[in-house]
């Protein structure tokens, strides 16, 4: 109506050629679900600043200990507790190897700067810090992807095959999750020796509930879906229906899961650790780390301060990670 | 007979995704007292969001109305806040939505729910908005109102349910009732136990209904002016006659005739072919061009104004253009009205 | 219609029960009978849940039937089938599902979806074959294509719909069972389905086993209507038939029923309004299953169930009023 | 509802029969004695030892005895507290932890669906940020290190409250905080997103057409329905705070199980391994049922007599 | 009080109006049953409520409910001991027929005693058959034990052997305490349960015990010898966390911290410097070398090498810091002194014998490898998994692998009861342990490595040293030649280092200044509060 009609000539009433086919072009670009869900991900600024987070992190637990010449388990008593000093950096009150006002560099007579400081027993916990990330998410590695078959195997065959199958499989999982898990993975580590393949077993043992219970549901909320229907009558058969639809339909909520279960995985390690059940010495773990420095929290905070950071950041992103690939694969968001 | 509202190039828009859908564009019309008007048109053409614009429920975020005034008694609903729509809501103008399974809450009895509104609008005591309330189940015909608003709703059956969303939306007598797909929801048989009860109701109380749907025998059955959406806009809005049997839009032409008459015989259904535009990237000219049999070059990058036919029927086609060549409507059209 | 017409799939005393809790049986589908012909439309109505999809899946053997026999191209496919048969089978019969959003499974291609028949049947050799028969099957429904390289959710419901029916037709069946297929779509793309579905027909003579609660539609493209309620078929026949003469009170009721998009009509016709509600199919009224909501109800509809006779010429009904026994 | 308690109770003691039994079993694949002098003792006297207290009999019988004596109210006695009976002990610090645990529950649930409803009727804006932002966190720093920080801070450095101890209402604050923050975060998270889905149903529009208050309509209509799904976190919660108080209690010096039980598991205290692990069984068993009946109580459409859940 | 950390005003001589010590304690007392104890913790709480014969104090033996020196035969195998008059808390008087019955009921079977063995050790008549399951003859006939009353006021003991040096030392212990027959009859299950379900006769008495809490002793005004108790109350909490520990003594909640190591010792020299304390006990640490099932370990050079790889000092004093000292012996310091009045180690090297250095132990390594044929070396080490050993562990395995370069150490850290197994099933290269003393004398730390003695978890067998052990231990009659076979036998163990000696336990407290005349005796009770007392502050 901005337009006045004598702006309109007679020529533009003249039928115009629209195909139909023209109405039902798409938008030119092809996008699967995944990387609709991808691209929503993307857009998600927490959720990308977590995943950037992550790959330095993951990054640091493969070079971090590289760049020190410094082994893990590299002790000498001289070194003992020295607080952290980047000579670069030394006007940083917290990076100037000053501990009460006295430089314990030079009262030890160390040349050599500790970026994270060192623990009593003199080892640099700047190697000590990024190897026990790398223990940390090995152990939450090993716990997700096992528990991320253990769940979906259990949760696919129960909730897929249903009936007596799903009857006798749900009253399992009922009476293992009527032990608290703490219990269990207690008594195995004591059967078993603690370490870290004790812990991955202990973990794994109880953490698949959860996910067997969303593949599970997830496997209910689809199996009857037309979609699935549709291919049974075209002749498919259970091979098929769970390969090439159930799984990847579920796939979404299982990576969701697994996100959450990771972070749990290194919480429970740490846990295990304050309690003198983790991972085995001289091999250090985030939670390692943090259930000794612990005890000089109030003498010599950067002991915590720096492994503390580093399994905060990782349980911070993940999590924010998870939240953001839910909503990333949320039905409902979706257009 | 006065305007009980009247909308003002009414713009409605959601933020999602970095796109901007403009749900609703520029649409007007009014609402006398005492009648059925009906708005029909195309799932997504913004029927909903026109009737939760007016009840000032538009999700915000991401909705939020552009521009564009609703003129209730005179006064501009727009511009009231919440609290003073909250005054309104549920007093004078009130609604139904669609789906009875959802649209109650299931956590709370029947009787609390229908007596909710009574207490906040109409100062009643409990006892007395108990009864009240018994009243309101009675008069939507649900037997044994006294026992059953101690019940929860999923001890409703669907029809049952709509009739208490029906009680709920008259408790306090309101001037306008929106009625969002009052029956999509529901079976044939009980589809016409609600129209029936929606008629009654109507010559009881007088109140002024808008009624969406896209079920144009409803529309037959229930009102007596209809308004046809298209793409966010109202194409065509006349008298029920006039829509069924005058109609002008291109659209409207495609919308009856693609519905099988039950009582003649047709060999084939006109189809509309396509599918209607997407209101994140809306189309210069008219939305329906792009499906249009007799689409013409100017309707592509110009929308058309609305040309008046009669006291009540104004359409916005090229086709009414004089310049435009001149088009009969299908033959289908206005059969029922011989 | 002609006697002689032979009979694609038949029906008998079909039953479908499934068990709900311990003690609760829903009996969803309770002794239906009828044929349907090679060639023709066979239209089914009824109101939400009386059991029509459950009859359609029973059919296609995605539910074993109770009780009952059914017979396809004169072969017995009710009971346990072998492998081979049951392929064989999934490739003669097919089906149309009503939700065009459920329907197609969001993470796989266009092309793989409609490729599924051709892939889990060989009935391709080479991946150009294969692609050209996807083009071939997008280009009959009315797509084109591009499309082919799509994922589902970025069609509307009604190309969506058109999707669904180019996978059931890729493995080239004899009979499609149409499960509501317009119920989900607008208006104005319903009709575009339903021509699409008759232009089918005409070109490959498919047999259609079409299931609606819109009777209008029902009517439309339907040779011969069953109208069921409560998992019994009330009332069959041809559709003009039942519509001009229908017998069963129910059928009457429901036809009253149907808003029609003519206002004279609408308010010069005379309804019949039903009351109550559909009861509970697990726990149905004895006797005649519609007799609580009848206008008609007898003595007799709460002790006999009704029979299931030819009322007339192809005209079947399931009512005491139209039992000859009563008649008279 | 009555029968439908009365199964439950039914499927509970036969889960609490499986985990004796289990523990029981796994009691004896635990390596070496219950005796902490056992390096002072010549084999002759260790088992001797072993005789005294029935571990040198086939594992059947004991077990038989164990069940016997378990069903009379008799769990043994404690090895390393000097055969002290474990049922005494256990009431003796049950308690405290119960009250701990309770405490933390109550205050972090309170707390943690106060925020998300917050949270979630601001979506996408600064408080649905900051809050989750606390939730987040709440997640993210392991009990112990937590509840040494604020040990020191407000113990140690500005002494508003005691460094340790369980007597009276201050020094519960800090211990009860620390085990609280992990069930805030959590019931947070939870009521966050379920605010947002519940805010978004028909029936909140249906009560907003009504002209309610925003209030009423949050208040009346959705917190309800969004608790639902809360309440089935509460269930693993409670066995989140077992984990959680044993290490609070150890660091505050608080005299309940937590602590008790993992040196009872060291030191191979059958009896009083046996005893925890039953009581903490049971306790969980006892939440699941409980918010189970909750779930019925909040939401009218699980009949409980149906079955409830699956 | 409530006053600030230091409490720098506490230098007043007056003696406090409240004569109140608070304390903090890793532990609650597992139990009060003399004849269950067997830990520190229920050894020291019985010690401070009851009476024995004998009491330690400033580590000898003082006479307690003896009246004086007994009576001692001529053979040393009939002692006879007078009691003075002292009473229970109910006012009866304790009788020599208490003892009788308390010394039995220590071998009675019924009672299901776990340190009676204390009474063959130091060959009580019949003890040692009483005691052994499989002597049919004499088993579990206590009443044949060699004590009776000749009267209410006299006791005689009778023993195997000649009397030993550690007698009267060990009559101070738990296991030979008075218990009253009625009374212990009619308690039932219920002795020793709670502070009315026990008699006392000793400077404390129980008065509350609150369970995993805490408990509280108050003077028992009956106790023969109360005027020299200044004590009114002591209190204990328990706080299982030294962090927590520390924090409360520093917001002064407790007047003593006890059992602070390195790290803590640390922060209390720089918060409270004048307030730290430290002792030597009588605790020894040290690794087991199992040469009976590793043959690489039978090899002499590489048990040198492995002692000579460990610098001691730096970790006594970096990571304890208390006081501990670095040890190359068997016998602890500072623990018996010999009949010429010198301590056991100024008999033998005081610091110990020589272990050597880094480049001895290389030295070593190589020899050990030529004459083995090795160039590598596993070594599974074992220890408990206290929370203490793991930093322990790591700095001592790290001190094997770096000065022997190609030995390997894998620490597998157990509980204590599975640490004991596999100790003693010999399924360990090296085993961290520690030794405390049972009795007051050398021989408690040599008799347990003669050749099969189930404590000899080395497989170490030396027939010089056994013939020395025997020896000495049948020469009651002559101190000075059982005492010099005693520092011999070391001198021979030490040549043959069948263990790696580590370190002599120290333990450092801190302790408000106000706090007077609190002991902590190397040997006996943890700590003795009969000489405490508290100054106004
Ligand atoms: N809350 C919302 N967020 C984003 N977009 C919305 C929202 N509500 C409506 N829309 C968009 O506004 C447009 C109009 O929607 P509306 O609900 O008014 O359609 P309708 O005509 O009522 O259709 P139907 O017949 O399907 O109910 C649609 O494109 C829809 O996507
Ligand atoms: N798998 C199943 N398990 C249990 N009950 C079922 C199952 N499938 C269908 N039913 C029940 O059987 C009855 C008939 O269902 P059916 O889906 O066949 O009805 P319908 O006529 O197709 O209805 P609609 O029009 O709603 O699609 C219903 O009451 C339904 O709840
Ligand atoms: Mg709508
Ligand atoms: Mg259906």
């Amino acid at each position: 109506m901005a337009m006045s009609n004598e702006e309109l000539t007679k020529e533009l009433f003249t039928p115009a050629d629209i195909s139909h086919a023209a109405s039902e072009k798409l938008s030119s670009e092809v996008v699967s679900a995944w990387k609709d869900a991808f691209r929503r991900l993307f857009r998600n600024k927490g959720a990308m600043i977590s995943l950037v987070i992550l790959i330095i992190i993951i990054g640091m637990s493969i070079i971090g200990p590289m760049t020190s010449k410094y082994s893990a388990d590299d002790q000498s008593l001289i070194r003992s507790n020295l607080p952290p000093k980047v000579t670069a950096l030394s006007w940083l009150p917290f990076l100037n190897g000053k501990e009460n006002g006295v430089d314990m560099y030079q009262e030890r007579g160390v040349k050599q700067d500790f970026w994270f400081g060192t623990d009593t027993l003199g080892r640099d916990q700047w190697t000590r810090t990024w190897d026990g990330t790398r223990i940390s998410l090995l152990i939450a590695l090993i716990a997700a992807l096992a528990d991320m078959f253990i769940g979906v195997v259990y949760g696919g065959i129960s909730g897929y095959f249903g009936g007596a199958i799903d009857n006798v499989m749900q009253r399992i999982v009922e009476i293992i999750s009527g032990i608290p898990y703490l219990v269990w993975v207690i008594l195995l580590i004591l059967i078993l020796q603690p370490g870290l393949l004790t812990i991955t077993i202990a973990i794994l043992a109880t953490n698949w509930i959860a996910m067997s219970r969303i593949v599970r549901g997830e496997m209910l909320k689809f199996k009857n879906q037309e979609f699935v229907l549709a291919s049974r009558t075209l002749g498919a058969g259970n091979g098929r229906i769970i390969f090439r639809h159930l799984i990847p339909n579920s796939l979404g909520m299982i990576i969701v899961n697994t996100m959450f279960s990771v972070p749990n995985a290194i919480f429970f390690e740490a846990f295990l650790s304050f309690i003198g059940l983790g991972i085995r010495d001289p091999q250090a773990s985030l939670g390692s780390l943090l259930s000794s420095a612990y005890t000089v929290l109030q003498l010599h905070p950067y002991q915590t301060l720096y492994p503390g950071l580093v399994i905060s950041l990782l349980l911070i992103c993940f999590n924010i990670l998870g939240d953001g690939l839910r909503d990333a694969f949320d039905p409902k968001l979706r257009r | 007979m006065g305007n009980l509202l009247e909308i003002k190039n009414l713009n409605v828009q959601f933020d999602i995704f970095g796109a901007h859908v403009q749900a609703v564009r520029g649409v007007s019309f009014e609402l006398n007292v005492g009648e059925t008007l009906a708005i029909v048109g195309e799932s997504g053409s913004g029927k909903s969001v026109t009737s939760k614009a007016i009840m000032g429920l538009i999700p915000n975020p991401p909705g939020k109305i552009t521009s564009g005034e609703i003129f209730f008694d005179g006064s501009d609903l727009v511009k009231y806040s919440q609290k003073q729509m909250q005054k309104i809501r549920g007093k004078d103008i009130s609604m139904i939505f669609q789906d009875p399974m959802t649209a109650l809450n299931p956590t709370m009895k029947i009787g609390k729910q229908i007596m909710e509104g009574l207490i906040k609008h109409q100062n009643l005591s409990k006892n007395e908005a108990k009864t009240k309330a018994a009243e309101l189940l009675k008069l939507v015909g649900i037997p044994n109102p006294d026992k059953r608003l101690d019940e929860y709703p999923h001890q409703f059956s669907g029809g049952m349910r709509q009739r208490v969303v029906i009680a709920i939306a008259l408790a306090c007598n309101p001037k306008i009732l929106i009625a969002d797909e009052p029956t999509t929801a529901l079976d044939v048989t009980i589809q016409a136990q609600i129209l029936d009860l929606m008629r009654d109701i109507q010559k009881k109380t007088g109140t002024a209904i808008i009624l969406i749907t896209h079920d144009l025998g409803v529309v037959a059955n229930l009102a007596q002016r209809v308004a046809v959406m298209y793409g966010g806009k109202i194409v065509e809005t006349g008298t029920l006659e006039e829509i069924f049997y005058n109609p002008k839009h291109p659209y409207t032409w495609g919308l009856l005739s693609s519905m099988p008459k039950l009582h003649a015989k047709t060999d084939k259904l006109l189809a509309i072919p396509g599918t209607p535009p997407d209101l994140s990237d809306p189309p210069k000219g008219c939305p329906f061009a792009p499906r249009c049999p007799h689409a013409m070059k100017v309707c592509v990058d110009h929308m058309p104004d609305y040309t008046k036919l009669s006291a009540t029927q104004k359409t916005a086609c090229w086709l009414l253009d004089e310049r435009a060549p001149k088009v009969d409507p299908p033959a289908t059209i206005g059969v029922g009205g011989e | 219609m002609d006697e002689s017409r032979e009979k694609l799939l038949q029906v008998k005393n079909l039953k479908k029960y499934f068990k709900v809790s311990r003690k609760d049986t829903l009996k969803a589908v309770d002794d239906v009978t009828f044929d349907v012909y090679k060639g023709e439309t066979f239209g089914l109505v009824g109101e939400s849940g009386c059991g029509k999809s459950t009859t359609g899946r029973t059919i296609i053997r995605l539910y074993e039937p109770t009780e009952g026999e059914v017979l396809f191209d004169g072969e017995e496919i009710g009971g346990k089938l072998s492998t081979k048969a049951k392929k064989n089978l999934s490739r003669r019969m097919q089906m149309i599902f009503q939700d065009p959003y459920a329907s197609l499974n969001p993470r796989m291609m266009v092309k793989d979806i409609i490729a599924e028949g051709l892939d889990i049947h060989h009935l391709v050799k080479s991946d150009k074959e294969r692609m050209d028969r996807v083009y071939h099957l997008l280009e009959t429904v009315g797509l084109n294509r591009e499309h082919a390289n799509r994922y589902p959710h970025e069609f509307s419901g009604g190309q969506r719909q058109r999707i669904g029916i180019a996978r059931a037709l890729a493995v080239d069946p004899d009979f499609i069972i149409a499960d509501e297929p317009i119920s989900a779509l607008d208006v104005s793309i319903q009709a575009q389905v339903v021509n699409l579905l008759q232009e089918l027909q005409e070109q490959q003579g498919l047999t259609f086993l079409f299931i609606a609660h819109d009777l209008s539609m029902v009517k439309h493209i339907s040779d011969r209507v069953g109208v069921m309620y409560l998992g019994n078929m009330a009332e069959l026949a041809p559709s003009d038939e039942l519509y001009d003469h229908p017998l069963h009170p129910y059928t009457q009721a429901l036809l009253s029923a149907i808003p029609v998009a003519d206002p004279k009509v609408e308010r010069t016709r005379e309804r019949i309004i039903l009351q109550g509600d559909v009861p509970s199919p697990v726990d149905p009224p004895s006797g005649c299953r519609f007799r609580t909501r009848c206008p008609f109800a007898m003595e007799i509809c709460a002790k006999a169930r009704p029979k299931w006779h030819e009322a007339g010429k192809g005209h079947w009904v399931s009512c005491h009023l139209h039992d000859d026994g009563l008649k008279k | 509802m009555g029968r439908y308690v009365l199964k439950r109770i039914g499927y509970m003691f036969a889960t609490l029969y499986v985990v004796i039994t289990l523990t029981f079993l796994s009691m004896k694949l635990l390596p070496g004695t219950p005796f902490k002098n056992a390096n002072r003792l010549s084999p002759v006297q260790l088992n001797q030892l072993k005789h005294f207290y029935g571990l040198d009999q086939p594992i059947p019988v004991q077990y038989v005895k164990y069940m016997w004596n378990f069903i009379h109210g008799d769990m043994g006695g404690s090895f390393q507290f000097g055969m002290q009976p474990v049922s005494q002990l256990l009431m003796a610090k049950f308690p405290v932890s119960l009250d701990l645990g309770f405490e933390a529950i109550i205050v972090g649930t309170l707390l943690g669906i106060l925020l998300g409803i917050v949270a979630g009727l601001h979506r996408g804006k600064a408080l649905d940020w900051g809050t989750m932002a606390v939730s987040i966190f709440g997640i993210s720093i392991p009990s112990f290190i937590f509840a040494g920080i604020l040990q020191y801070l407000f113990g140690v450095q500005v002494r508003w409250f005691p460094v340790a101890g369980w007597s009276g209402f201050a020094s519960h604050v800090l211990p009860v905080i620390s085990l609280a923050v992990y069930v805030l975060a959590l019931v947070a998270r939870f009521m966050r997103s379920e605010m947002v889905e519940v805010m978004s149903q028909d029936y909140i529009v249906t009560a907003e057409a009504k002209g309610l208050s925003t209030s009423a309509v949050v208040f009346k209509h959705a917190v309800r329905n969004a608790l639902i799904p809360v309440i089935t976190i509460l269930g693993p919660l409670t066995a989140m705070i077992i984990t959680g108080s044993l290490v609070v209690e150890e660091i505050f010096g608080i005299p309940g199980i937590g602590a008790q039980f993992v040196d009872s598991v060291v030191t191979n205290d059958y009896p009083m391994i046996m005893g925890t692990t039953e009581l903490y069984a049971a306790l969980f068993i006892i939440t699941m049922l409980i918010v189970d009946i909750l779930y019925g109580i909040i939401d009218p459409r699980i009949r409980l007599s149906e079955g409830g859940q699956s | 009080g409530s006053s600030s950390s230091s409490g720098s005003s506490g230098s007043s001589n007056t003696l406090a109006k409240n004569q109140v010590l608070n304390l903090a304690i890793s532990q609650d007392i597992p139990t009060l049953d003399p004849t269950q104890a067997t830990d520190t913790t229920s050894t020291n709480a019985i010690d401070e409520m009851m009476s024995g014969l004998t009491r330690m104090h400033n580590d000898k033996y003082e006479w307690d409910l003896a009246a004086g020196s007994p009576k001692v035969s001529a053979d040393k195998k009939t002692i006879t001991f007078t009691l003075r008059d002292s009473k229970w808390s109910d006012g009866k008087p304790v009788t020599a027929q208490d003892f009788v019955y308390g010394w039995q009921h220590q071998n009675d079977p019924a009672a299901k005693p776990q340190y009676n063995y204390l009474f063959a050790s130091t060959g009580i008549k019949n003890a040692a058959a009483i005691e052994d399951p499989t002597n049919k003859a004499m088993y579990g006939k206590f009443q044949q034990l060699g004590v009776k009353a000749l009267d209410s006021k006299t006791l005689q003991v009778t023993l195997d052997e000649p009397m030993p040096s550690f007698f009267y030392s060990i009559l101070s212990q738990a296991q030979f305490l008075p218990q009253r027959e009625d009374f212990v009859k009619a308690q039932g299950k219920n002795y020793a349960a709670g502070p009315q379900n026990l008699l006392y006769n000793g400077p404390f008495k129980l008065t509350s015990w609150n369970k995993g809490v805490g408990w509280t002793y108050k003077k028992n005004p009956d106790y023969w010898n109360a005027k020299s108790i200044k004590l009114q109350t002591v209190n204990f909490q328990v706080q299982k966390d030294i962090g927590t520990e520390v924090n409360l003594y520093k917001t002064g909640k407790i007047d003593t911290a006890f059992t602070l190591t390195g790290d803590y010792v640390t922060s209390m020299k720089q918060s409270n410097p004048s307030d730290l304390k430290n002792n030597l006990t009588s605790g020894t640490f040290f690794l087991y070398i199992n040469q009976k099932t590793n043959k690489n370990l039978a090899n002499l050079n590489l048990r040198k090498a492995l002692n000579a790889a460990i610098d001691r000092n730096s970790f006594v004093k970096v990571l304890f810091n208390n006081g501990s000292i670095g040890s190359n012996f068997v016998v602890p310091k500072g623990f018996t002194k010999g009949p010429d009045g010198k301590d056991f180690r100024g008999g033998n090297p005081v610091d110990g014998f020589p272990a050597g250095n880094a480049s001895n132990a290389k030295t070593y390594w190589n020899k050990a490898k030529q004459e083995l044929g090795i160039k590598t070396l596993n070594l599974n080490f074992l220890s408990p998994d206290t929370a203490q050993y793991k930093q322990w562990d790591q700095y001592l395995a790290n001190q094997i692998e770096k000065n022997l370069p190609g030995v390997t150490v894998t620490i597998n850290q157990q509980p204590w009861s599975n640490y004991l197994q596999l100790n003693q099933s010999f399924k360990f290269d090296l085993a961290f342990s520690g030794w405390f003393p049972d009795y007051q004398d050398p021989m408690t730390y040599l008799d347990m490595w003669t050749t099969g003695n189930p404590q000899n978890t080395t497989g170490w067998s030396n027939k010089t040293f056994d013939d020395l052990i025997t020896a000495a231990k049948a020469e009651t009659g002559q101190p000075q030649k059982r005492w010099n076979d005693m520092l011999k036998a070391e001198k021979v163990m030490m040549a043959d280092y069948p263990i790696v000696p580590v370190y002599q336990e120290g333990t450092a407290w801190a302790q408000k200044p106000y706090v007077k005349g609190l002991e902590l005796p190397s040997y006996g009770p943890q700590y003795d509060f009969s000489q405490a007392y508290i100054l106004q502050h």
